[in-house]
């Protein structure tokens, strides 16, 4: 067979299994894809062990070329440091929503990043339930209306946007990696995608990755408001750029105990 | 496995909880996973001791859902691994163990019954049958080990792997704040030398050869979209975990070929059961006693083919008739009465079982 | 490779514009991030039976790609012409 | 008493009732009884009273807990009301001397089988060190049990205090005289 | 309530989600805490969106063990207070339920059953029934309604409440994802009006007076230090639910006077049940139909009263042998073959009860 | 009877049931008279409403004259939360241990920050998880010897300790308020917690004291060792001091968003 | 057809079927009927065929979904594979002339009696608008099923769409031929 | 009030030092915080039959009330000498 003009997947991707699951125009797509150059850029598809949560992001259970684990609503991550803990030779990706990770993952978010967990998580924040129709997440900015906020989100009854990049790099010690990147820039996001796998591949710690993204089904979006929305809206909230590399030194880490006043 | 943590046959008098971390051992466990609660704790305490001699792991969590899934993502990445917990533990346990049942993943979870519900109290019940059985947003395709002496828990926590890698069911050890604290002897021995061949374990995921390339990727998942793809997988499940009840099934009796009273009881019960038994003969009542050591699956062809000659049965337990619903389950179709002596959160001593029979039959 | 895809192939500008139809959402997502507004509707149907695009709307592509790096579907392909 | 004793142990937290069982079921182990101690455990453990539980017998042990003793220890004022429902009609009650009036208090006269005061905590500030009060209470129960061979009780000793005995070979002196006073209080009541 | 949301008797075409909200609202509800969960989802749409108008609350919480716990705390509070949940949501709240179980706290917990174990579908099961009735580490001293019908769901709602706060123990109303998502009739009416008097709720905190000198302190706590206090807690709760069974148990029946097969359903399911009664007895057989509404405590009284004559017992549930298991359990004593028709996860028709009836009974 | 020398506990106290359940020397005590006398201080013992934890804390059950409610290990926040969404004219208290507030509960603890719920949460500090018998605790120096860290934290491996009143402070709102005292500044301790009571009255905003407390049961330490503990390696670890007042702004505050470019 | 008929639509996500059988079942309802409607849903959804239960009975509906159809009504190519678990023996197949190809391909021929080809699809672009395309289908439902009165129909229309209607006139005008236009391509078949 | 202790009384310096032996339990604290050492401890046996503590062993009291506010049991009163 003639060999023709084929589409540019990131070739960790599985053809076979597209077009993938996500609806017109969902961002989780475009994050995909910056995951995938990622990989592809490492080398490490032989290596890199796939978790995804209970959302739209469980569309990507066969979405790669990648032994993949289909996790409950939440626990991606300890699963994966599950895996890690006992095969460090592999690399861990973990693919969550905003609510799977802000909300009813988030002991774990916290526990991880303070454990410095070799794993690498992205969170995909598209300011709601996407799965579940359009719920409130901790991610909704203020006055947007929701299934739950149906008059739009009242900060003084159900607070304010969650900050996850911010949250994390509030407690992960020395080798985390943390960062907020967008659908909007989709190789900066790619780098940082990128430099969290890497963070993992040697060892300094959790990295952390928030992407902006876009889910024009449940905000009713023409592709004009899907991107005003994360330009205009979105990025004024969620500041992009990097909040942690591993070189930097942190605040509130202090001399090892050498005598605990404890035990004998 | 570097150094064979037991080389020889060695008899100890030691507390269960630490019985239970040599069974581990001596089944090659590879890591634990666990979050503090009473009184399963010296089983972390333990095993945190022993990792660094015998070159295992240890991961600390930071909740019982965490452990679960930790373990979950032990077992996934083929090792051996297992969680150990009670009470409000074991019911947080069980969304982990609901994915396990479904992914057919060979977890192993040491459950150190407390009282219930809620919080209760830290020492001791039989309350966390159901629970453990059945727990879940499932259909129970479980294997529960109920011991009675810590000579079973070194033997069942072994057999607990072995089982687990063998068919694939979530598999429990089921123990109590009892067997956890006491101190009685056992003898721990290295299984191979006793003909025991420890099953291997499995990669799920990480296997080797690049996936999509060299090989199919693994893709792993527990939700489907269509109500006819769920029902195929779990009847799928249902039909093997039937095929295999047979092979899995374990129960112990005692005087039962006479017996006109069957007492029925499980786990560390059971013994204060067995030893009502002589006392009853003693006494002229003919009474026999039945334990199901697996209480998932039941052992019921054993037991429906030996109450035929039986005028009355006793099931005791420490919980409000968890055990009693299961003997009547697996003995529908039998008229004989069943009367039970429940003692929710309460230890039960051969001597008041003996005057529960002696009054309740007015003998 | 067991999965091909068929591609709709227009030339406009730098670009030689592929466009996967069985991949193709209709979302519109390139249309708006294209810097000379070059891609519009096209006739033909995609996957979900929604309209697919095409170049040749506006004035020259420069082969920026950015159409191709924004579509979640990977439903673009940009090759430049050999100048 | 025959070959089948059922011992409970009662005291404050710093009284070392837990170690007394864990030596005592030990020893019965040892010199090839069956054997079961396990302690009381609670979530208000810390200003409660520490009960201990021993069972020991040369058949297999039933349950792990029981209610009617054959022998109590209860060695502080606060046991003394704690053992209540493990006193039978046979139970030896044995406690402290210095808290001979909460006895009479809580239980009357139980009558001269049934009740053994002893001038343990005297004794220790007196003749040995406050420190060993428990292993002087060990002998006595060696003693009223009639079960266990001093020897193998000192053996079990050695296993668990034969580091400190190492470190310092008074404390071995010491311990042992206590326990010989014990088990002189003891023995044959 | 400031404003009545039902005024008079109104006939509506409505989802059933849509229906527990009217039914909430007319039991007077105050306050609904959830969490997001398909099939449960529009229960908080519709409320989100009537909250402002009856001047009621709504909180979304961060995960079900929140919504839970959140929920008793409504209730101690002396609230009205509810949430809904279904499959791994219905598997987290057991932690809380298992506190209101053993603190007598009158929850009420609206379960949309869908497709399990694990995450299963989102659809449509009957694979909660385990759960929901015996969850967590306790006895199940729960009270558990499954409706067949959006008339039921509005009714059964008002009833949880009353039933709730007159009993005080963990009140459900067992629903499906069929019935959820389905739009049928339904009449919704103000309960007063129909002589149905709402129970008053009561503060177990923050009651009026200063503590410890106008009166004693509410000291509420659910741990005890010794196996014998929790022991006389669960006694006298036991003791409790035994007595009340009686006002509790609800069933229905259909052409169960001359039936010698005897199909026993629940929930959605009866209604295929019934319906297939008619074609059977079109074609010479005589079937009937027995319907538990309150799964726990489970009519057994009336079961049994009706059996006498039956030859066949059919068991139909979209679960592995869940309701089976609680048939057996409650005709223990009876050898009546009973043989299910189990499909986890699936809907079961009319035309596929009639199939397998005549296919089993070989008539 | 002559009115004889009574022991001077705050009045919120029950004399009744003292002494207390815990442990000699044991910091819950002190952290208990603090609260008390901020409790009396602000006269609301009639409108108090008082949570504990499981841990230790649950030995506070019948602790003051209060109506309290023992919750489960990690959920006392909710229940509160329940509470003072239907009871806003009560002030509730949520007391629990590091355990319970940095791991089983961290979602909690989070969500609730970031709602800005009106709770007042007091974390008792004492780097271990006492009640089950001194466990490794999120808050575990570095090197110290708990029954899981047989041979000492080793923070490769385990992370290093949880700064929870840092954590809180990076999400919080505007109206929040977030402090660290210890058991040896008891005065300090009882300002800080009158001000997180207050700022609940007021209205503000999610209250949060962490309080650095003794464990001489677990640490197995005599008096002056647990002094030296709690002042020498325990207060050079977390910081003592106000993190957050309600009047102070907050980064990442942004103006609410009137369109969002979605729904209609 | 008898006063008992089950339907299934099936169709893209934009084709509307959720709400052709909305309307449907309502109008059912507000004529007297017993009605039940069910959509399909699952976690697959956005990008799967949508799918469409409606039962509609003069005595109470028993089960929500039903196997086999009286009418199948599938809009797009790939819904004509997704309904085969739902055509019986006696089933009217209805489809878009469009998707000819792909019936003939999956069932070959069914019967003159058991298939209905429209040509809603042209007709929609052709002579009203692309955007009333359900609203034929709906038409040609209605006919097709003879149970409702078609004013009944009309009614259940103005409930879901009278306020837009109110804001544009011309919209009521171009629902309302539409819904003729179906209900005579229906009618008698 | 429905709770009596009963206090042992110690003059010491400036400060009048009652202890309720019914809630001492004899942890230390108070012993290790005063800033004059006075505190020591006594032959009477408190709550869990271990010593309380005393004034008197050190220097003056200065009646600052570090012991009274450290105690955990409140079982320390120190009332200050009417001057
Ligand atoms: C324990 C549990 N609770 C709730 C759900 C229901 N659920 C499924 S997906 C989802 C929302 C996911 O939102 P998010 O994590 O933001 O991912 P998105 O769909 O937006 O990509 C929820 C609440 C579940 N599956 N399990
Ligand atoms: C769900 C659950 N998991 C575990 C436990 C066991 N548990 C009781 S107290 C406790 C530790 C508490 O530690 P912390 O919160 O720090 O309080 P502390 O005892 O140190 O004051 C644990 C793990 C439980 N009761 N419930
Ligand atoms: S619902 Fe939103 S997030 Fe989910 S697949 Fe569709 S667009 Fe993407
Ligand atoms: S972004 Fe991709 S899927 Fe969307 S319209 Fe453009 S080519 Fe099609
Ligand atoms: S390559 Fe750039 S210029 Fe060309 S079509 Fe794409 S976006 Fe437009
Ligand atoms: S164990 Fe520690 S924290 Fe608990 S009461 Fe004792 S000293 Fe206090
Ligand atoms: S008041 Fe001050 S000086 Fe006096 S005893 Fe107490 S701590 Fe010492
Ligand atoms: S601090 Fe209190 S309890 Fe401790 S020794 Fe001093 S007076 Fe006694
Ligand atoms: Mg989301
Ligand atoms: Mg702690």
């Amino acid at each position: 067979m003639e060999v023709t003009a084929q589409p540019q997947m990131p070739k960790v991707w599985r053809a076979e299994t597209k077009p993938h699951k996500f609806c017109p125009g969902c961002g989780h797509g475009i994050v995909l894809k910056a995951l995938g150059k990622a990989i592809d850029e490492l080398n490490i598809q032989h290596n890199t062990i796939f978790g995804c949560d209970i959302g739209c992001s469980l569309l990507t259970w066969d979405f790669f070329n990648l032994d993949t684990i289909q996790t409950h609503h939440g626990r991606t991550i300890p699963v994966l440091v599950g895996i890690k803990r006992v095969r460090p030779e592999l690399v861990v990706v973990s693919y969550m929503g905003d609510g799977g990770a802000y909300a009813i993952g988030a002991q774990h978010l916290v526990s991880s990043a303070n454990r410095n967990e070799l794993v690498t998580v992205i969170v995909v924040n598209n300011t709601q339930y996407a799965m579940t129709g359009g719920q409130m997440a901790p991610t909704t900015l203020p006055g947007q209306k929701t299934e739950t906020s149906p008059y739009g989100r009242d900060i003084k009854l159900t607070g304010k946007p969650m900050l996850g990049p911010e949250l994390v790099a509030s407690i992960a010690p020395e080798g985390a990696y943390v960062a907020r990147g967008t659908v909007s820039n989709v190789m900066q996001l790619k780098n940082f995608i990128k430099k969290g796998l890497e963070n993992q591949i040697k060892g300094n710690g959790f990295s952390f990755i928030e992407a902006l993204s876009a889910c024009p089904t449940n905000w009713r979006t023409n592709a004009a408001e899907t991107w005003s929305f994360i330009e205009n809206e979105m990025s004024e909230y969620f500041p992009i750029g990097e909040l942690r590399t591993p070189d930097e030194k942190k605040v509130g880490e202090k001399r090892k105990v050498t005598s605990n006043g404890a035990k004998h | 496995m570097d150094i064979k943590p037991i080389q020889d046959e060695k008899r100890a008098f030691m507390t269960g909880n630490e019985v239970i971390v040599w069974g581990a051992l001596a089944a090659g466990a590879d890591i634990m996973y666990g979050y503090p609660i009473t009184p399963q704790n010296e089983i972390m305490h333990y095993w945190t001791r022993l990792v660094p001699k015998y070159k295992k792991d240890f991961l600390q969590t930071e909740d019982e859902i965490s452990a679960g899934f930790t373990t979950v993502g032990g077992v996934l990445a083929g090792k051996r691994a297992f969680t150990a917990t009670a009470g409000p533990g074991n019911v947080l346990m069980q969304e982990a163990l609901s994915m396990a049942e479904m992914m057919r993943l060979p977890t192993v979870v040491i459950v150190t019954q407390r009282g219930g519900p809620s919080t209760g109290t830290v020492i001791y019940s039989q309350q966390e049958v159901n629970l453990t059985c059945f727990g879940g947003n499932g259909e129970g395709l479980r294997i529960v080990y109920s011991t009675s002496s810590h000579q079973e828990l070194f033997n069942y926590t072994i057999k607990a792997f072995n089982t687990a890698w063998k068919y694939r069911f979530p598999t429990f050890v089921l123990s109590d704040g009892y067997q956890s604290k006491m101190r009685e002897p056992v003898t721990i021995y290295d299984p191979e030398e006793k003909g025991i061949t420890i099953e291997p374990t499995e990669s799920l995921l990480g296997l080797p050869g690049t996936p999509g390339v060299e090989r199919d990727p693994a893709h792993l998942r527990n939700t489907y979209n269509l109500e006819d793809e769920l029902y195929n997988v779990v009847k799928s499940s249902v039909k093997e975990y039937n095929s295999i009840i047979s092979k899995i099934v374990e129960y112990d009796t005692y005087a039962v070929e006479d017996a006109k009273v069957l007492i029925i009881a499980h786990g560390v019960v059971s013994r204060a059961a067995k030893a009502a038994i002589s006392s009853l003969r003693e006494k002229g009542i003919k009474a026999g006693y039945f334990r199901p050591i697996t209480l998932r699956p039941f052992p019921d062809e054993a037991l429906r083919s030996l109450v035929d000659n039986v005028d009355h049965i006793v099931v005791a337990e420490s919980a409000y008739g968890q055990l009693e619903n299961i003997v009547k389950n697996n003995l529908y179709g039998f008229n004989i009465p069943i009367i039970g002596y429940l003692r929710p959160g309460m230890g039960i001593t051969p001597e008041e079982i003996t005057d529960f029979v002696k009054a309740e039959l007015s003998l | 490779m067991a999965t091909v895809f068929k591609a709709i192939t227009t030339e406009d500008g730098k670009g030689i514009f592929h466009l996967f139809p069985a991949l193709c959402k209709g979302c519109g997502l390139c249309i708006e991030k294209c810097p000379v507004d070059t891609i519009g509707w096209a006739k033909q149907l995609g996957v979900f039976g929604t309209p697919v695009v095409e170049s040749g709307h506006g004035k020259p592509c420069i082969a920026c790609k950015k159409c191709e790096l924004v579509c979640p579907d990977s439903a673009i392909w940009i090759e430049k012409k050999e100048e | 008493m025959g070959q089948n004793i059922k011992i409970v142990l009662a005291g404050e937290g710093g009284q070392g009732v837990q170690s007394i069982a864990e030596i005592i079921s030990e020893a019965a182990y040892n010199s090839g009884f069956q054997s079961l101690y396990i302690p009381n455990f609670g979530v208000e453990q810390r200003g409660g009273v520490s009960v201990a539980f021993v069972q020991i017998s040369d058949q297999s042990v039933d349950a792990p807990k029981f209610i009617i003793a054959d022998i109590v220890i209860a060695l502080s004022r606060r046991a003394i009301e704690r053992v209540k429902p493990y006193i039978g009609e046979k139970t030896l009650l044995v406690y402290d001397s210095s808290v001979d009036d909460e006895v009479e208090k809580i239980y009357g006269k139980l009558g001269e089988n049934r009740q053994l005061s002893i001038p343990a905590l005297e004794m220790a500030q007196k003749e040995v060190h406050p420190r060993v009060f428990n292993i002087i209470i060990l002998g006595v129960v060696v003693g009223v049990a009639e079960l266990l061979e001093k020897k193998d009780v000192e053996q079990a000793l050695e296993r668990r205090l034969g580091h400190k005995f190492a470190q310092d070979s008074s404390l071995k002196n010491l311990n042992y005289r206590a326990l010989e006073l014990g088990y002189q209080l003891g023995q044959g009541k």
